[in-house]
């Protein structure tokens, strides 16, 4: 039997969030009594359409967009390979623009299609964000090309919170007659997008991290955007993706979208300063740390290294505390290789080895924060113990 | 993910420290690619009386440190040279399939700490050389696909 | 202000189904408590990852299939795409096999990958069902080639609801050395259906068809069976399907499905009798009227044709009586073709109009039917009476 | 879909039936495609005095059908005739996209109608000749893509 905790403390919101109480309520209806398939004429049906195009104004209105220049999708991944694949494919085909640039740091929902279009008929090229976390605007200008058919560089990262400057680089890409996508599915409803302001071509969105539930995303495709669906058949979503809408994932999303608007600015102030919280302590608390990252951050997301601990082992101890969090580590993957992101920030691999996520968000207290604080340095020290190389390689 | 045993010898690993005056020292591994182990044996009449370890890694890696310092144990050194990393993972009740190349890490650990036992008492080592302080040494390299790169 | 009766009549459900409260049970806690990544490694993450191989285990079972040969996907539509591209793509890469069959009933999720297909690389041949509503083995043989790829023919059809021989189309594609896809959308649940027993490569199901909720999908895929994924990112779904996984969906499917097979051999006794009633009491009590494919049928399945009325017209005054069903009339769909469906099987586009499809399900009771039998033949005398071709088409 | 004033014609539609001693027929459309509107007209000096209509077809297609009834009844024929489409649609408060089609049956029959009418007494007519009894006719081919193409 293991030891564990009666409280537990989730500090993994950019993996995951619980659906909001009030979100639930919203969507439940759509499962229940207004059942109907939305492309169904009768009554029923045309309840179900109606809060499908509710759902739709509600959250084009939340980010700056007309309506009809949303697609719903099923899940933030379809929305990046549908953008990637879809704009890119259609953009050659129409203009013969066959080149393409994302960021190395884009997750993988967006790094994989960009491969796959360069073993099919594209040339990729990939830009490194500085040690700050960022994709600066020139870095982005030395690797366009005349046929750039497609820039795709994420709103903020999903690994240290750093936000882009999405109208900089929007605007590069435009200079060169390049389309812009952004993956601002982690940025959505915790800073301020509208994808007018920022002026993107296209941006992907996932409900499951805003409070939402899990599969159901949404494709924003600015009007005129050169597009092919990913997914053919029945012809929904403007023919831009088929398949009978997810009624209550939409409504849900909504719902979603306008709590997160709503509480947007308090609950940057408050997760802002709980994080400084974690950071301050785990600095000041623990010897041989740090920040990753030193741009502008998504409230709430800090990514902390312990040198001379692997993530994993961290991880597994936090857990069996009751306390959540993620790691960058290989070993938590599967993989060998750790976090493409730390690495594409210049972090060392056996520092990247080191890392934690901590990502706070709407459930997460102070009484959190000071477990966390109370929890860590223990399991560090112990960890650093058992490495043979700590006193090597970190001792004072 | 893990088996509940995995998770008891990661939790509470056994036999973890350093034998000061350890008869054979085996360190292998690279932070580079995330886990190091670093175990020293204490030899009798061809057997090992006692072993610890030290091993930087995830929980695999810890908790195949831990059991192969249990399963090593009182055998001789030709028997415990021979534990194979599938021994060890059956030990802990199995291991997922991307974890399975933390198990080499232990018994090449192991060889290389009883091989450092013999050489030092000038006899033939029982495995192939391995070179645990270079830093491009990769115990995964044959195991897996996706091997450490960087 | 529109006259509404109090009671509504669904006989739609082939278009959609309410989800099930006992589904709703299940799928809940994981909308709530149990929210975690099932990628994460922590309880919260496990607990969540177990929740989805266990429902992943039990549809399995369900369908006779190993538990990794499933992959969850987004919807119906999405796993047809996945299966014709997927497959068909790598079929051709690894064995430079680049023909595929498809039947002319099949829905748009997979006539139009299909088609797409034919525009990039492929050479598409389409075999008619024949008036029975049936491909027969020997069409089906006489479109194959050495060549051939992939077949892909539905279990069921979701208009006239009829049974096709898959087992002997499955083997007819396969004593050439082709896969075999089935559309198992309507199928599923409702009549007896083992991928093993039919030995079929490949499988698509949506759990919105038997009273789980929209927007989860199933493909299944034998194992070795070529494909590639048509989704890339994070590498989920043992890299069939990236994006994180709708647990609460898939638990749903899950729940959805046992119920499905708790209850098959009863529903299909009890809808059998109820589809009879409604066939027969139209077919006795209106003039010119007749039933569409003569083959085995889903339990709960008519298409009926009402010469010399047009569907939509029919469908909306239904609803204006509180019954819902669909019609393979073109102008419910915007297009001016009628259902090429019907159009399939030879019936003539003027009769295709006047369709009618009642699909009957769990919640169907004897009065609902009694209620549609009462309501419908006013509406078809006024709509004929209005007319002006019905005497000299069909007048006595 | 369907606005309110589109479902209250559909589901009461005004002015349907046949004049036996109509002064002028109209008949456009064709079953394959699923809409046949038949219109009857009285006129008196060069006024319409009475209409009346059959259709078969969807609920745009009746709806738009009705209006049109009301629309031209007291006009002129020069009048009538010069109903668009775009003005049926609007009085009737939109019709979906996808459905403006079905308004062209209506102006079409109605045209047909009054010019069943002039050429009887021996008048020009004032539309292009339609013939409404091919059954190749195809009242669609002009407004949209996808025409019925059977
Ligand atoms: C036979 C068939 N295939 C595929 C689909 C598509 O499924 P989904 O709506 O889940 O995308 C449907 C229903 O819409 C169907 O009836
Ligand atoms: C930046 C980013 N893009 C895309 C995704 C994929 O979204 P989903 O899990 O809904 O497929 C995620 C999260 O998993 C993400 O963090």
């Amino acid at each position: 039997m293991m030891h564990r905790m009666d409280r537990s403390v989730y500090m993994d919101y950019a993996a995951t969030t619980p659906v909001d109480p009030r979100v639930t309520d919203a969507m439940l209806p759509y499962l229940t009594e207004h059942f109907g398939n939305p492309n169904s004429l009768y009554t029923l049906g045309r309840d179900a359409y109606r809060a499908l195009e509710s759902a739709r104004e509600s959250i084009a209105a939340g980010v700056g967009a007309q309506p009809q220049e949303l697609v719903f999708t099923g899940c933030g991944t379809e929305s990046d390979n549908s953008a990637l694949i879809g704009i890119s494919q259609m953009a050659a085909e129409r203009k013969s623009r066959r080149h393409i640039v994302v960021s190395a740091f884009e997750h993988h929902a967006v790094l994989h299609p960009a491969e796959w279009l360069a073993k099919n008929g594209f040339d990729l090229t990939i830009v490194s964000p500085r040690a700050d976390g960022v994709v600066h605007p020139g870095d982005l200008r030395a690797a366009l090309r005349d046929d750039t058919a497609l820039v795709s560089v994420m709103a903020a990262n999903n690994e240290i919170g750093t936000i882009q400057p999405l109208a900089e680089l929007a605007e590069a890409a435009h200079e060169r007659g390049a389309l812009f996508h952004t993956d601002a599915v982690q940025a959505l409803g915790k800073i301020p997008f509208d994808v007018s302001e920022v002026g993107v071509d296209a941006a992907s969105f996932s409900a499951h991290k805003i409070y939402g539930p899990k599969g159901a995303g949404v494709l924003y495709l600015k009007k005129g955007t050169p597009f092919r669906p990913l997914l053919m058949g029945g012809g929904q979503e403007f023919k831009k993706r088929s398949g009978t809408q997810n009624v209550a994932g939409a409504v849900a999303f909504a719902k979603a979208l306008e709590l997160m608007l709503a509480e947007q600015a308090d609950e940057a102030e408050r997760l802002s300063a709980l994080r400084d919280r974690v950071v301050g302590g785990v600095l000041d608390g623990i010897a041989n740390t740090r920040l990753n990252g030193t741009g502008p951050k998504l409230p709430g997301y800090a990514n902390l290294i312990m040198l001379g601990c692997e993530g994993e082992s961290m991880l597994l101890q936090l857990d069996s505390k009751g306390i959540a969090v993620s790691t960058g580590s290989a070993c938590s993957s599967g993989s060998l290789e750790p976090s493409h992101v730390l690495l594409a920030i210049g972090c060392p691999a056996e520092e990247a080895h080191g890392s934690l996520r901590v990502t706070l968000g709407r459930f997460t207290t102070d009484e959190d924060v000071d477990r966390f604080l109370e929890v860590l340095p223990p399991i560090v020290e112990r960890l650093r113990s058992m490495n043979p190389l700590y006193e090597r390689m970190y001792g004072a | 993910m893990y088996s509940e045993k995995v998770m008891e010898h990661f939790n509470n690993p056994h036999n973890v420290g350093v034998i000061e005056d350890a008869d054979g020292v085996g360190e292998v591994g690279n932070p580079v690619c995330g886990d190091v182990m670093k175990i020293t044996i204490k030899v009798d009449d061809d057997r090992l009386t006692d072993i610890k370890f030290q091993t930087l890694g995830c929980g695999a890696a810890i908790a195949t440190s831990s059991i192969i310092t249990e399963m090593a144990r009182g055998k001789t050194l030709e028997d415990a040279a021979r534990i194979t990393k599938q021994e060890v993972a059956d030990e802990l009740g199995g291991l997922p399939p991307a974890k399975m190349h933390c198990s080499v890490l232990a018994t090449d650990g192991l060889k290389v700490a009883i091989d450092d036992y013999l050489t030092q008492h000038g006899r033939e080592p029982l495995g192939e050389p391995l070179i645990s302080s270079d830093p491009n040494f990769d115990p995964h390299a044959e195991t897996h696909d996706d091997a450490c790169d960087l």
